[in-house]
């Protein structure tokens, strides 16, 4: 397989990226960013699993494997904010 | 060459949205985004360990906390203290970032002697110090101040967190999450994989990028997504234990720096012999006390609100 | 060409066209639960079909093996963390400030 | 252009982007990020020119010393963050007393 091949996935993933910028500045709320940031974190998982091809450099897995773990932590810190007294009565009625 | 440039644009958007950018959640989101397009940047260079640990801090820890200071500040400021107001001494700052901009990239395109730099005399030394993996040297061997140090600093910034926040009723705890079925189950999953994961990094780190710092930060990953989701007992248990492996790094550091001047040798002079061996501890007692900081640094940022409680219950 | 190059370009293709669609969806659905629905096909079938097309060129089974690992560990955080962006904002849909 | 003078340069625009944010941002958090981003600015020149394209080899040093950076910096940020938020509980408002005294 040629590595242009790759490395044109990357260029489209990378510019995929740029775009989604869009949905980081419109927001409106802070779940959208966080969502975003989530839509980054995947595409930056494929970036560097093919980026690891085209360079043949085998720790690029290792890198792929710590961001594809850590990808959580965005929702995770987010939903710990303090819930508000609505969203407490909600959730006690669950 | 196509994704280094990308990847500039990337980085330079991101700054000025950091800059521009009203809403907090914004600025936050982005710069993690920043963290994110850095590794790519590192990997470019590449800087593998400064991948691994800009991977784990900027696209992890560093959401963790900024996002947690976030949802203590209140909407109505959020919105109000953004803006771009500028006085005459923000325009001169402007105006002189830019006037400095100029010859500093000049200066650096310019080019000019290049020097070879210090990668040959590692190269030449590497054997001595008792790992294979340049960067480790470097870390553990050669530049084992910096190191040391950087230990020190941690504690200190711990003690100082502990310090401004005082004694609290509920002890080292997390104010705790919603429990929650799916979050425990992920906990259960994540956790121990990750601090496997952070193991098989610090056995890396002797021949290949990794090492006491990125395993430590894995470790640390792991820790806090397990006080998130309620599990809170290493930390609550034995309070004490849990302090004392946090001051392991400092221990281990001072330990074999000090240690060669019984010898009567020199400050932090590693034993030629022992050299690996010695780094070997070290590096663990070093990863195990930066893992167990991060948990602690993230239960000491609740300052405010505990503080608040207990100044309730004394007056 | 060769029959698993064929099928490597065919899954890069699809797997590209899945991030296309998570961006666009993420950019053009009107609401927070929409652009989550949009989101995950990116996250679980983009990354998938990369993840495949990697798998099909990987010189050995080890290789392969990681491959899989590193998609399962994205799968299992992304629909985690799905999960509570859905969940927080489903109960924080009655707040009148949802701005934070 | 070389890789390594394309990040140096963007290194030194990052710096002054970050420079120009922590003087000029009223809010205590964005102040925080932006010496962040000032500090990622440091780093990437460093690794710039350490890099094998300006050196002969890979120089480990400014690798090294990154490294060091990346973690005190997350320390440091962390502990800022904390006096930040002692601040907004105290006052009530993101801001340095300064800087409250002209709203």
């Amino acid at each position: 397989m040629p590595s242009f091949v790759f490395g044109a996935v990357v260029v489209f993933l990378l510019a995929n990226l740029a775009v989604g910028l869009l949905r980081l500045a419109w927001g409106p709320n802070a779940a959208d960013r966080v969502l975003s940031v989530q839509l980054f974190g995947t595409t930056l998982v494929a970036v560097v699993l093919l980026l690891g091809r085209v360079w043949q450099e085998p720790w690029f897995d290792v890198l792929a494997l710590v961001l594809a773990f850590l990808a959580a932590f965005p929702a995770l810190s987010y939903n710990r904010r303090v819930p508000t007294r609505s969203e407490e009565r909600h959730r006690d009625s669950l | 060459m196509i994704l280094d440039w990308l990847v500039v644009v990337l980085l330079v958007i991101l700054s000025l949205t950091i800059l521009l950018a009203r809403d907090l959640f914004w600025v936050v989101a982005s710069f993690i985004t920043f963290g994110l397009v850095l590794t790519l940047a590192w990997s470019s260079l590449q800087a593998p360990d400064l991948a691994l640990a800009e991977a784990a801090i900027g696209g992890g820890l560093m959401t963790l906390f900024l996002i947690d200071s976030l949802g203590f500040s209140d909407p109505e400021q959020t919105s109000s203290a953004g803006g771009f107001p500028i006085t005459k001494l923000q325009g001169l700052t402007a105006l002189g970032s830019m006037i400095v901009a100029v010859p500093l990239l000049r200066a650096f395109w310019a080019g000019g002697a290049v020097s070879p730099g210090l990668g040959p005399l590692v190269e030449q030394k590497i054997e001595l110090s008792g790992v294979e993996h340049p960067v480790s040297a470097v870390l553990l061997n050669f530049r084992f101040f910096d190191t040391w140090f950087e230990m020190t600093v941690i504690l200190l910034a711990i003690v100082a967190l502990q310090t401004l926040r005082g004694r609290t009723p509920r002890g080292d705890s997390l104010p705790s999450g919603q429990s929650d079925q799916v979050l425990t189950w992920f906990a259960r999953l994540l956790s121990p994989v990750l601090i496997l994961f952070s193991v098989y990094l610090l056995w890396r780190g002797k021949h290949a990028p990794g090492g006491a710092f990125q395993s430590g930060v894995v470790l640390g990953a792991a820790l806090s997504v397990l006080a998130l989701t309620g599990y809170q007992d290493f930390l609550l248990r034995s309070p004490v234990v849990s302090r004392l492996v946090v001051t392991l790094g400092v221990v281990g550091f001072s330990g074999a720096g000090l240690f060669p001047l019984v010898l009567g040798g020199e400050l932090a002079e590693l034993p030629s012999g022992w050299a690996g061996d010695t780094i070997l501890i070290v590096e663990t007692m070093a990863a195990l006390s930066t893992g167990m900081s991060i948990p602690y640094l993230l239960v000491a940022l609740q300052v405010p609100k505990d503080k608040v409680q207990c100044e309730e219950r004394t007056s | 060409m060769t029959v698993s190059e064929f099928f490597t370009i065919a899954s890069l293709i699809l797997g590209c066209f899945f991030f296309l669609a998570g961006t666009v969806g993420l950019l053009r659905l009107p609401d927070t639960l929409c652009r989550l629905h949009a989101l995950t096909k990116a996250d679980n079938l983009g990354l998938g079909f990369i993840v495949f097309a990697l798998i099909l060129q990987s010189q050995s089974v080890l290789e392969s093996l990681r491959l899989l690992v590193i998609w399962l560990a994205a799968l299992l955080t992304s629909s985690t963390a799905s999960y509570l962006i859905g969940r927080h904002t489903l109960l924080s849909r009655d707040r009148k400030d949802s701005h934070l | 252009m070389s890789s390594s003078a394309l990040f140096g340069g963007t290194g030194i625009i990052i710096f002054l982007v970050g420079l120009l944010g922590t003087f000029s941002l009223p809010h205590l958090l964005k102040k925080i990020v932006c010496i962040n981003v000032m500090g990622s600015g440091v780093f990437l020149v460093l690794a710039a020119v350490g890099n094998k394209d300006v050196g002969a080899t890979n120089d480990p040093v400014p690798q090294a010393m990154i490294l060091t950076g990346i973690v005190v910096a997350m320390a440091s940020s962390v502990f800022a963050l904390a006096l930040a938020r002692q601040i907004a509980h105290r006052s009530g408002f993101w801001l340095l007393p300064e800087d409250r005294e002209k709203l």
